[in-house]
């Protein structure tokens, strides 16, 4: 029987500080390990620093422009502290995919409206990129993305693509005092630019991830807006150890966010206790 | 050096060959005395056994116990404290609650079974290079007659 | 299912000559099961050692793989495979027994944890039954019995005048008793009649029950569950001894060239356990210690299809302060 | 045992009634109608619950302090004050004398409802609602225990506790019931860097055992809860009480007896004398 704990070999390519503390790590399959690896957008896997120990992630970049992994980390701990000591040809362990992808193929037809905050762009940016190569199966797409300051937001090139593409409407924030002067975009909390922007329920899913403070009144807007909780997708930021369901740490109500998640309609959301 | 008995007890408990093997002894130094005093008998080549693994520290007192839980963990069979003379202290007081600390800590060590002269101390200020030298062939010594930890 | 019976000194013989062939574990003293050198060491009166058969499948320190860098370069390889060889356990009590197909789902869900199950398979779960339940025991209130079968191989109950029943209950069983046919005489209807009364007998024996239907998610809004929990202190005792919590953690030990990746037990109780740089989802210790009830009685009965937990009462008997599943239960269904 | 008993339920009922306590921290039966169990009392109707018996071991200061502790709690706005009657055995007694020294609450924060045994302690219980003999015969059994632990030689001690240390499986109990581990994060949590090791191995378990018993040393009040609730039953309470005797030996100094003496190890005298130091 295999060994379901036991990694695969991934090599460091490339690492761009986003911001103080994130990196965006790009890595590759060590020896060919990866041809037979593929994943959806929004699945997770769980990286490890051999000597440090293991942390899950999200894969950050679109299966369309794969094969390899991009994944963006915030230095908080000991695992992410070593993330942001490696650099290019380090090895790294990866095991995954994990978890129940965003449901690409319903929101085929329909509009779509990323809501992101700070580093909860990297989950949306795999889906963003993902509908951006299969444009024609989605009508219009709104990306509505903030952070505290213009220091923090992260992708900034992409952020660029997006803004000059026609088929995306791109609308980007800082929090109040967090302009700088050649600043052009928006000046406001996330939920406030959203109601701003206004986007109809009609035929519309929203996808959002970011601080807990900004889900919170991201779904006060989306209410307001009068968004069905099956409208709105979001994934969640769990403590997970094993990806696999058995070590019991992500488990809220009777849903593991390792197996069942991490991403969740609001309307799912709604069914489990307030644990998260 | 060693008396030929306490070689003899030492290899046939132990299964190691005294005549060659030395202990592994960490030092804990305060930067501003005994750190200078040990580079002080470098610089006037003064020979002593190099059993010693340096850690520097700002002050005796920054000495934890779990350093030296830490340290036998590791493959440590003596550790050594070792900082300024009481009243010298850069800090003031930083060797006096060392020195009450690991009067309790070994024997601690004691009642758990693990022999205190595994854990030393010393005054060594920083003009006493010679001092240094000295402590350190000592506690080799005495830590070599109780033979490995083996953690 | 067919039946022997087992004169009490046969059972010490039995044991010596299992000896002689793979390795026997029994209850060695009051804190744990242990690996057995001869039949006398074992201490079968004891009812319940204080930790659990648990950590012969799951044990507290697994080593998940090795890890070595050289230059840039790393090598992985599997920990080598527990050993293969057959072992017997004998002395466990139904409910113990009971465990390991319950928390053999966990282990098999969609994910096959291979260690696990490579100890499963060589282990022979020889129990006996209970003819004093203690005071903690409610095996009956989570469908388990004094003489139960669940998770056995072959069930010894020991009859009035001393000698024991034996159901035969799994292959492993079947084939324990051909390969040791000597020690075993046939049972007849007589002895099988005594059994099922003995059992009736030893059920009754257990007053204190709970009528068990699964808690509703309603009951986790219940406000009975601050104070219930009030004196609880977090520690990680009624996890770490209870047959079926399984919650472990997984963390790299050794230095950074080189060193092992282990899986530890952990505890739901503990704060450390969801905390995050993010944040603290159970801040205060009756959300963890409902978290623990809700997940035994709720969460994972709706995944798994069984309730995570065996009535052997080790979280009752051992909690620092006392507190007591049932009066928990019975409290929160209100 | 009535009498204290009946004095605890007068005094709760008072406390109560006059609202001069939000909460009265006491014992009362549990499951098995004998082995106590800590129960909060807030209301005067419920002072019958609480009772005493020579059972009554656990070191109720546990729940003054630490995260969740009535006095210090992190989830009360610090505005709001709770006042506690606490029922205080003679080391709870002591222990307080010991956290007052630390600073963890203020004595007019705390009414002590004391049960003395005549041994000294640094602080005057509000009112004495019990008197009961000193505990001579643990005393005695501990003091047999060390005495032959003494009487072994350095390699036999070494291989007698690293027995009961390889039984360890670190649940914590002997932490979690002990008044004076209120750290916000204890050593034995913390993963930068990892000082112990989370997996029960000896050296493990020796880390943990040992830093505990040494962050105890001149404060640990004796009360031997973290013996009692080993669930694989570790003699704690010999290195806690060796500890107390070597802490007394070397600086005269006996944790809860004077409230006004600094902890030993958080203190010095320039003239310590060592005789281990070269």
């Amino acid at each position: 029987m295999e060994n379901i704990y036991k990694p695969r070999l991934m090599t460091v390519e490339a690492v761009t500080q986003e911001t103080s503390d994130v990196k965006t790590f790009r890595l590759a399959f060590n020896n060919g390990d990866g041809r037979d690896f593929c994943f959806e957008a929004g699945q997770f896997g769980l990286f490890s620093v051999f000597g440090q120990g293991e942390a899950p992630f999200g894969i950050a970049n679109s299966p369309t422009r794969g094969p390899h992994i991009e994944c963006s980390i915030k230095e908080v701990g000991k695992v992410t502290r070593a993330f942001h000591d490696l650099n290019p040809g380090d090895t790294i362990g990866f095991r995954g995919p994990y978890g129940r992808s965003f449901p690409i193929e319903e929101m085929r037809g329909q509009n779509l409206v990323f809501v992101g905050g700070g580093i909860g762009l990297a989950p949306l940016r795999s889906l963003l990129w993902n509908c951006i190569d299969r444009r024609d199966e989605f009508r219009d797409i709104t990306l509505v993305y903030g952070a505290r300051s213009v220091a923090d937001l992260v992708y900034k090139p992409e952020l660029e693509e997006w803004n000059t593409m026609e088929d995306v409407d791109a609308v980007l924030t800082v929090d109040p005092g967090g302009e700088d002067e050649n600043w052009t975009g928006e000046v406001g909390f996330v939920p406030t630019v959203l109601e701003k922007v206004q986007p109809s329920p009609e035929n519309t899913t929203v996808i959002t991830c970011g601080p807990p403070i900004m889900i919170k009144f991201v779904l006060l807007s989306l209410a307001n807006m009068h968004f069905e909780p099956e409208q709105i997708i979001t994934t969640l930021e769990m403590k997970m150890k094993c990806g696999l369901g058995k070590c019991g740490r992500c488990n809220i109500g009777p849903a593991y966010v390792c197996k069942h998640g991490p991403v969740f309609s609001y309307a799912e959301l709604q069914a489990l206790p307030e644990e998260y | 050096m060693l008396s030929s008995n306490q070689v003899e007890t030492l290899s046939a408990s132990e299964g190691v060959d005294p005549s060659t093997w030395e202990p592994r002894i960490f030092a804990f130094l305060c930067n501003w005395c005994s750190y200078v005093g040990a580079d002080l008998a470098g610089t006037s080549r003064l020979i002593y056994p190099a059993t010693v693994r340096i850690v520097r520290l700002p002050c005796t007192g920054r000495v934890d116990p779990m350093f030296i839980l830490r340290s036998f963990q590791r493959g440590a069979d003596g550790v050594l404290v070792s900082g300024c003379h009481p009243g010298d202290c850069h800090y003031s007081k930083g060797n006096f609650y060392a020195r009450r600390r690991m009067l309790m800590f070994r024997k601690l060590l004691a009642f758990v079974g693990i022999d205190p002269r595994r854990l030393q101390m010393s005054w060594v200020s920083a003009s006493e290079g010679s001092k240094w030298a000295q402590v350190v062939t000592d506690v080799t010594n005495e830590v070599k007659a109780l033979g490995p930890l083996r953690a | 299912m067919d039946a022997k019976l087992l004169e009490r000194e046969q059972l010490l013989r039995l044991v010596d000559a299992l000896i002689a062939d793979c390795e026997v574990i029994a209850p060695a003293d009051e804190s744990s099961f242990s690996a057995v050198a001869s039949a006398g060491e074992m201490q079968l009166a004891q009812l319940k050692p204080a930790k659990s058969p648990k950590e012969l499948v799951f044990p507290q320190r697994e080593v998940l793989l090795r890890y070595a860098l050289a230059g840039d370069e790393v090598a992985l390889d599997d920990p080598p495979p527990p050993a293969a060889v057959d072992r017997v356990l004998i002395g466990t009590r139904p409910c113990d027994a009971a465990a390991f197909p319950v928390i053999d789902s966990l282990f098999g869900w969609d994910d096959v944890d291979a260690a696990y199950f490579e100890r499963r398979e060589h282990t022979t779960v020889v129990s006996i039954a209970c003819d004093q339940p203690c005071e903690t025991c409610f095996c009956t209130s989570v469908g388990g019995s004094p003489a139960g079968i669940e998770g056995s191989d072959l069930l010894l109950t020991p009859l009035r005048e001393g000698n024991y029943h034996v159901q035969v209950i799994s292959e492993r069983g079947r084939s324990l008793v051909e390969r040791y046919e000597r020690f075993f005489r046939a049972s007849d209807q007589a002895h099988d009649r005594e059994r099922a009364l003995l059992e009736d007998e030893w059920q009754a024996a257990i007053e204190r029950t709970v009528d068990l239907d699964e808690i509703e998610m309603a009951d986790f809004e219940s406000p009975v569950w601050e104070t219930l929990a009030q004196a609880c202190v977090d520690c990680g005792i009624c996890t770490f001894l209870c047959p079926t919590c399984h919650c472990f953690d997984i963390q790299d030990e050794g230095d950074p060239n080189q060193g092992e990746r282990v899986r530890v037990w952990d505890a739901c109780t503990f704060y450390e356990y969801t905390r995050t740089h993010a944040g603290q989802p159970r801040p205060t210790h009756y959300r963890r210690y409902r978290q623990r009830i809700m997940h035994k009685f709720r969460y994972y009965p709706e995944n798994m299809g069984k309730v995570l937990c065996v009535g052997c009462g080790r979280c009752i008997q051992y909690c620092p302060v006392r507190i007591d599943l049932r009066v928990v239960l019975e409290a929160v269904r209100g | 045992m009535e009498a204290i008993t009946e004095n605890i339920r007068r005094e709760a009922r008072r406390l109560l009634q006059e609202e001069a306590v939000d909460v009265v921290i006491g014992y009362q039966p549990g499951w098995d109608g004998v082995q106590p169990v800590p129960v909060f009392v807030d209301q005067a109707a419920e002072v019958d619950k609480l009772v005493y018996n020579e059972r009554c071991t656990h070191n109720l200061a546990k729940y003054l302090v630490g995260r969740e502790g009535y006095l210090t709690s992190r989830f009360r706005p610090s505005d709001q004050i709770v006042r506690v009657a606490l029922v205080a055995l003679p080391a709870t007694l002591r222990a307080i004398v010991a956290l007052l020294r630390e600073y963890q609450f203020d004595r007019a924060d705390l009414i002590l409802l004391g049960i003395v045994d005549g041994t000294p302690v640094g602080i005057e219980p509000d009112v004495e609602v019990g008197r009961i003999a000193a505990d001579t015969a643990k005393e005695e059994q501990i003091r047999a225990q060390t005495e032959e632990l003494d009487g072994m030689s350095l390699a036999e001690r070494r291989e007698w506790w690293r027995e009961q240390f390889s039984k360890c499986i670190r649940c914590y109990a002997c932490r979690q019931v002990c008044p004076f581990c209120y750290c916000e994060q204890c050593i034995a949590d913390e993963n930068q860097p990892q000082w112990i090791e989370r997996s029960p191995s000896l050296w493990n378990n020796m880390g943990w055992n040992l830093i505990r018993a040494y962050h105890l040393t001149g404060r640990c009040s004796g009360c031997g809860e973290c013996d009692r609730v080993c669930p694989v039953e570790i003699p704690l309470r010999l290195i806690n009480s060796r500890m107390l005797d070597e802490v007394e030996a070397a600086f005269g100094f006996v944790p809860g007896r004077d409230p006004d003496a600094e902890p030993a190890l958080a203190a010095f005298q320039p003239g310590d004398t060592a005789g281990f130091i070269r």
